[in-house]
């Protein structure tokens, strides 16, 4: 018998719980000739912000040890233009759609949940934690006070769920989920990507023009597993977890530490087809661990 | 008709209509060759019909580093020249890091893991009758195939290459049987021409100039090649790099900057806007890669 | 020529800038018959406490990509034990002593470095951020007012130099680095490891019997670095960069960031020669790029 | 006499006397075979002088995980056999995970990155006359090079191993050899007697018991061996494994639980201290790897 992977996240059903994230798969169009887009349980497109982004100099990426760094610094055409040009053809596609939004004010998070009220996608995705971003970026992910503020504010504005997502570049990120939840989230995502830099010992020089990047891949898969795990002890909204998940394995690892869904990042870029060949592993996994529903994962790990 | 296609490449009737969307993942290939052609050159020839037949010169595969699960990105890789008949795919490749180290390795009867073929090729005007073929290094990889091309198409070719040294120099033969002229300049002088290719050209533009000129090779000769072309009015094409992610225009990680005709500037994506650019669009000196 | 590899830290010279890291190279006796001791830059000893330690439960140890966690959990044989029966062979060699120091109160870190008054060894390292201890370890180093008391109340006990050893697992590097200059720290090293967590899919359980551990070796390299040189940027008192270091040329790249040696863990772990095969690869880079002396690296990274 | 040694085994004369320190880091070694024996089980033979030369039974090799850099820990696996003639070193392992996979791919000719031998082997005390020899699965590989020593020594060696099933069972002919009585059982009967091999072993303690038993294989064998030498009155020794990091006793990752004389335990390392402990002093309730 196939095993069931449907999951549910404030009430809207996602047919499985893998979710191309956000900047990793820009808005679906490049990837629709590899995937069929339809088989994904959603996507999360490019990050968005209220004018277009021009985005850093390059280089803008740099391979480290099983992972990479990235400083593409939002690069983007603005929320107007995803609306009118790039989301038509995405909403052919029988997928979850989450927008992910970035503002320096949390009045421009604001407006661009105004712009999307009406606008058929399922979900907000706040990501207050792009580090790339001299202004806001880090500063509101970090403070647990921000978060609660900002997220009330969106809350206020939006016609759609409100995901939050988490930077991992904190102290303690229990306090941040909590604060999320308070300010009436309706699920978190985490982890974003970890400040991290490399060096080009030739040039003597930075191997980003940004000096310094976020760090994604399998090489922070143990601090995302840590943190989805610290945050579902603590908080009662649903789990979009992620950091380097690259195998149907990752994912359970992801699901038995309590979330609830998934995201693919970096592994779309080693291959573009991660997406359905991690689904697929997946469903091998449950066959052959008698898992008969996805569900039964969902926060499993045992620990005595 | 510009080589390549942003969309589908799955079936394509004629190198001038790619329409039909085809789901065509990453190839497993095997490898038929793998062999030193060059001090730290290699020339690898493996298996694909889709990329044997849908191909364009100027544009590149995308290749899985083997072995070593520590590197994750892929590595682009020109296509040298394609066998459609065979299916057989050629790549050139220099050995500067692990991953080309790796891939050099390899031998013939093992599987690489190929994604392409991928981005916007040299575009072959209708009505072009002559062109130079401009390159250097490795960056000579690509222009095999396009001199092909352009012999095919009954375009004369002139190919002006410069290598560092006699050592240095592969392909001759291959633009000895593709182009009706072929220049060769060494920085040493230890074969043809003693200097930079880039004054050759300058030479040869004094006397005759092109259709149209393409190029491909380090930073620093794409900014001659590119005055060149400005200041003799040659429409130019040059095949750019830069770090890449997805290598399918996903990322956003693999800019260039390209001028708007407002005046400023935006950054395109190597992978999918190019890499071949027309070169007065091009800002070189944002170019972060030396070939 | 051979190229100049001494270093100084607090008016002690270092032979050159590579030093053992604490706990990855026990107390040098089992590393004696693989490298010649005399060579080294200098050992930092098994992390020590005022009783001794059993330890925590096995698995200890988790493989993840590019990385491994540990959950040691401080075994050790007391201070006691270790200044009477490990160090007079320890002395033995020619090399800088760094003895690292935990405690779980300001007091016993403080009786620690008193019992080392008089002892000759060359520095203190207060190790304040083991994620494995779970009264102390964390909060310590995580707060940078107790940063500032911690180093201030040990430097008035302390008989040697005292270097403050600092953990990643914060959300602004910088201001711990400040606080421990401000209370008085001769040095700072840093990274310690990453909190992560790896789960076993079969199993449905934590690979590590204590759940969380510490992240080390290559994947936190561009992590490791990132903070390197954020703290560079704030401090003036030497550092001592770690996190990842495997060949001659990550210690090039930590140099470069700003740090005056630098500190070689999971490596030893991957060979016992590790510390020696990286010190010449250092020199073999230093000779092929016209470097005469390492000092001309230290900081030195271009960010025009 | 205490096999393999805690400090210098750079030259040994004779078994029993290791003590001159030669400063030796890992062997580059060449693989001379590597075959499958069983069903994902290899045996692979390489070339160290070193470790053919100085090596006890019970020691173990930290073998590099070559060509996958994502992996950083070294594998540890038994010495099976060695050849001081001719420097070859054999191990017997099976394909667990990514290590043992990759491992069991390389080929005769290529060379893996070898640390040893390491640990404190069995212990032969003198006047020793008569051994049980019990092993399961691929806990059986280190038994061969200690059965074979023990009949070296002229020890009546009674081996006693358990497989899963008949595919499963390798080495017999070693133990033909090396034993002076084999038993064989398998969990179904295909082979041998039915069932485990621990009842077997019963059966024989009640017939007759020797001076010593060794052992090697799963945790739930080994705390049925364990209850048994008490219950006989047999000294034991077996042994151990553990997730590993240096493999020389620097890094305490790898602890097991082992009783003090006063009634408590301490955390002993299994690379340095063991892998062999005598059965009376070991916790198997804190043992976490199922061989
Ligand atoms: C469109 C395109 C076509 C190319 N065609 C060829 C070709 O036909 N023959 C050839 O020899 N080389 C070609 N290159 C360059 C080739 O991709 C790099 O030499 C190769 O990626 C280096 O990998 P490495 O692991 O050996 O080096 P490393 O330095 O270890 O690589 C580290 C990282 O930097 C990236 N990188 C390093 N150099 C380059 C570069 N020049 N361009 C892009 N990324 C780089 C790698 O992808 C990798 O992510 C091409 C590059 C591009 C963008
Ligand atoms: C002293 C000793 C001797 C051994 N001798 C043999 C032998 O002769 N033949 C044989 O087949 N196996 C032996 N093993 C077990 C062998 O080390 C593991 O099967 C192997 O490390 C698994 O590696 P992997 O990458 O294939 O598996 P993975 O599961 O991918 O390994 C992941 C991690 O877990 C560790 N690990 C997994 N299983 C074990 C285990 N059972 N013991 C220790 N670490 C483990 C690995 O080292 C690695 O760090 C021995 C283990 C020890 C401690
Ligand atoms: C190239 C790249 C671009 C990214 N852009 C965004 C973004 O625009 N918005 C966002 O919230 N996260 C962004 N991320 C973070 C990812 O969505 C994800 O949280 C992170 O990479 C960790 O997952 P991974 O290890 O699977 O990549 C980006 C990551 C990468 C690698
Ligand atoms: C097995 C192990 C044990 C460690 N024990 C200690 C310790 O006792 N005290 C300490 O300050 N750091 C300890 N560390 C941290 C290292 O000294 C070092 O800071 C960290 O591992 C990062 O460097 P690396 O990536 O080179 O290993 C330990 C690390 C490992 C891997
Ligand atoms: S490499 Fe991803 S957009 Fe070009
Ligand atoms: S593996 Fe390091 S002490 Fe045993």
């Amino acid at each position: 018998m196939k095993p069931r992977l449907n999951v549910e996240i404030c009430g809207i059903s996602f047919k499985n719980p893998v979710i191309a994230a956000s900047g990793t798969f820009g808005f679906g169009r490049e990837y629709a000739r590899y995937v069929d887009l339809n088989m994904l349980g959603g996507i999360a497109v490019k990050g968005l912000t209220l004018l277009p982004r021009k985005g850093n100099p390059p280089p803008r990426i740099a391979e480290t040890p099983s992972g990479i760094l990235n400083s593409v610094g939002l690069q983007n055409p603005g929320i107007d233009h995803f609306i009118e040009q790039e989301l038509p053809q995405l909403l052919k596609y029988d997928t979850r759609i989450i927008v992910n939004i970035n503002g320096n004010t949390i009045d421009e998070y604001c407006r661009m949940a105004e712009k999307l009220r009406g606008v058929p996608v399922h979900f907000l995705e706040l990501n207050i934690s792009c580090p790339n971003v001299k202004q806001g970026g880090v500063a509101f992910g970090t403070d647990p006070d921000l978060v609660y503020d900002i997220t009330r504010s969106v809350k206020a504005h939006a016609g759609q769920p409100v995901i939050v997502k988490l930077t991992p570049n904190v102290t303690d990120i229990k306090e941040v989920a909590i604060a999320a939840e308070q300010g009436g989230a309706d699920g978190i995502s985490l982890i974003n990507t970890v400040l991290g830099m490399a060096i080009d010992v030739k040039k003597r020089r930075p191997v980003l023009a940004n000096i310094v990047g976020g760090l994604s891949g399998p090489a922070i898969k143990p601090i995302a597993l840590r943190m989805v795990w610290e945050a579902a002890q603590v908080v009662s909204i649903p789990i979009i977890g992620m950091g380097g998940i690259t195998t149907g394995e990752d994912v359970v690892e992801f699901l038995l530490a309590g979330a609830t869904a998934v995201g693919v990042g970096t592994a779309n870029l080693m291959s573009p087809t991660a997406c359905i060949d991690i689904l697929n592993q997946l469903e091998e996994y449950m066959v052959q661990n008698g898992v008969g529903d996805v569900k039964e994962l969902i926060g499993r790990l045992e620990t005595e | 008709m510009k080589g390549g296609s942003s969309e589908a490449s799955g079936s394509c009737k004629g190198r001038n209509s790619c329409s039909s969307t085809v789901m065509k993942g990453t190839d497993k290939c095997k490898i038929v060759e793998n062999v030193m052609i060059a001090p730290d050159m290699y020339k690898m020839a493996f298996l694909s019909e889709h990329i044997a037949f849908n191909a364009h010169p100027g544009q590149f595969v995308h290749i899985k580093v083997p072995c070593d699960n520590s590197l994750l990105m892929r590595r682009p890789i020109s296509i040298h020249d394609v066998h459609p008949q065979t299916g057989v795919v050629e790549i050139a490749y220099k050995v500067v890091g692990r991953g080309t180290r790796i891939l050099s390795r390899m031998n013939a009867g093992q599987v690489i893991d190929v994604l392409g073929p991928l981005g916007q090729g040299f575009t072959i005007s209708r009505g072009i009758k002559s062109a130079f073929v401009i390159g250097g290094g490795c960056g000579i990889a690509p222009l095999k195939f396009l001199a092909r091309r352009l012999k095919e198409e009954g375009i004369a070719v002139t190919a002006l290459l410069g290598f560092r040294e006699r050592e240095a120099v592969y392909g001759l033969s291959d633009f000895e049987e593709f182009s009706n002229r072929l220049l060769v300049t060494t920085d040493d002088g230890s074969l043809g021409r003693k200097g930079l290719v880039t004054q050759l050209l300058e030479e040869e533009l004094k006397e005759q100039l092109p259709d149209v000129m393409f190029t491909c090779g380090p930073v620093p000769m794409l900014k001659v090649v590119q005055r060149l072309a400005r200041e003799y009015s040659v429409p130019c094409q040059m095949s750019l790099e830069e770090r890449m992610g997805c290598g399918i225009g996903g990322c956003l990680v693999c800019s260039c900057a390209i001028r708007t005709p407002n005046g400023d500037f935006e950054y395109k994506r190597v992978c999918k806007d190019g890499p071949v650019f027309w070169s007065r669009e091009v800002m070189l000196d944002e170019a972060t890669i030396e070939c």
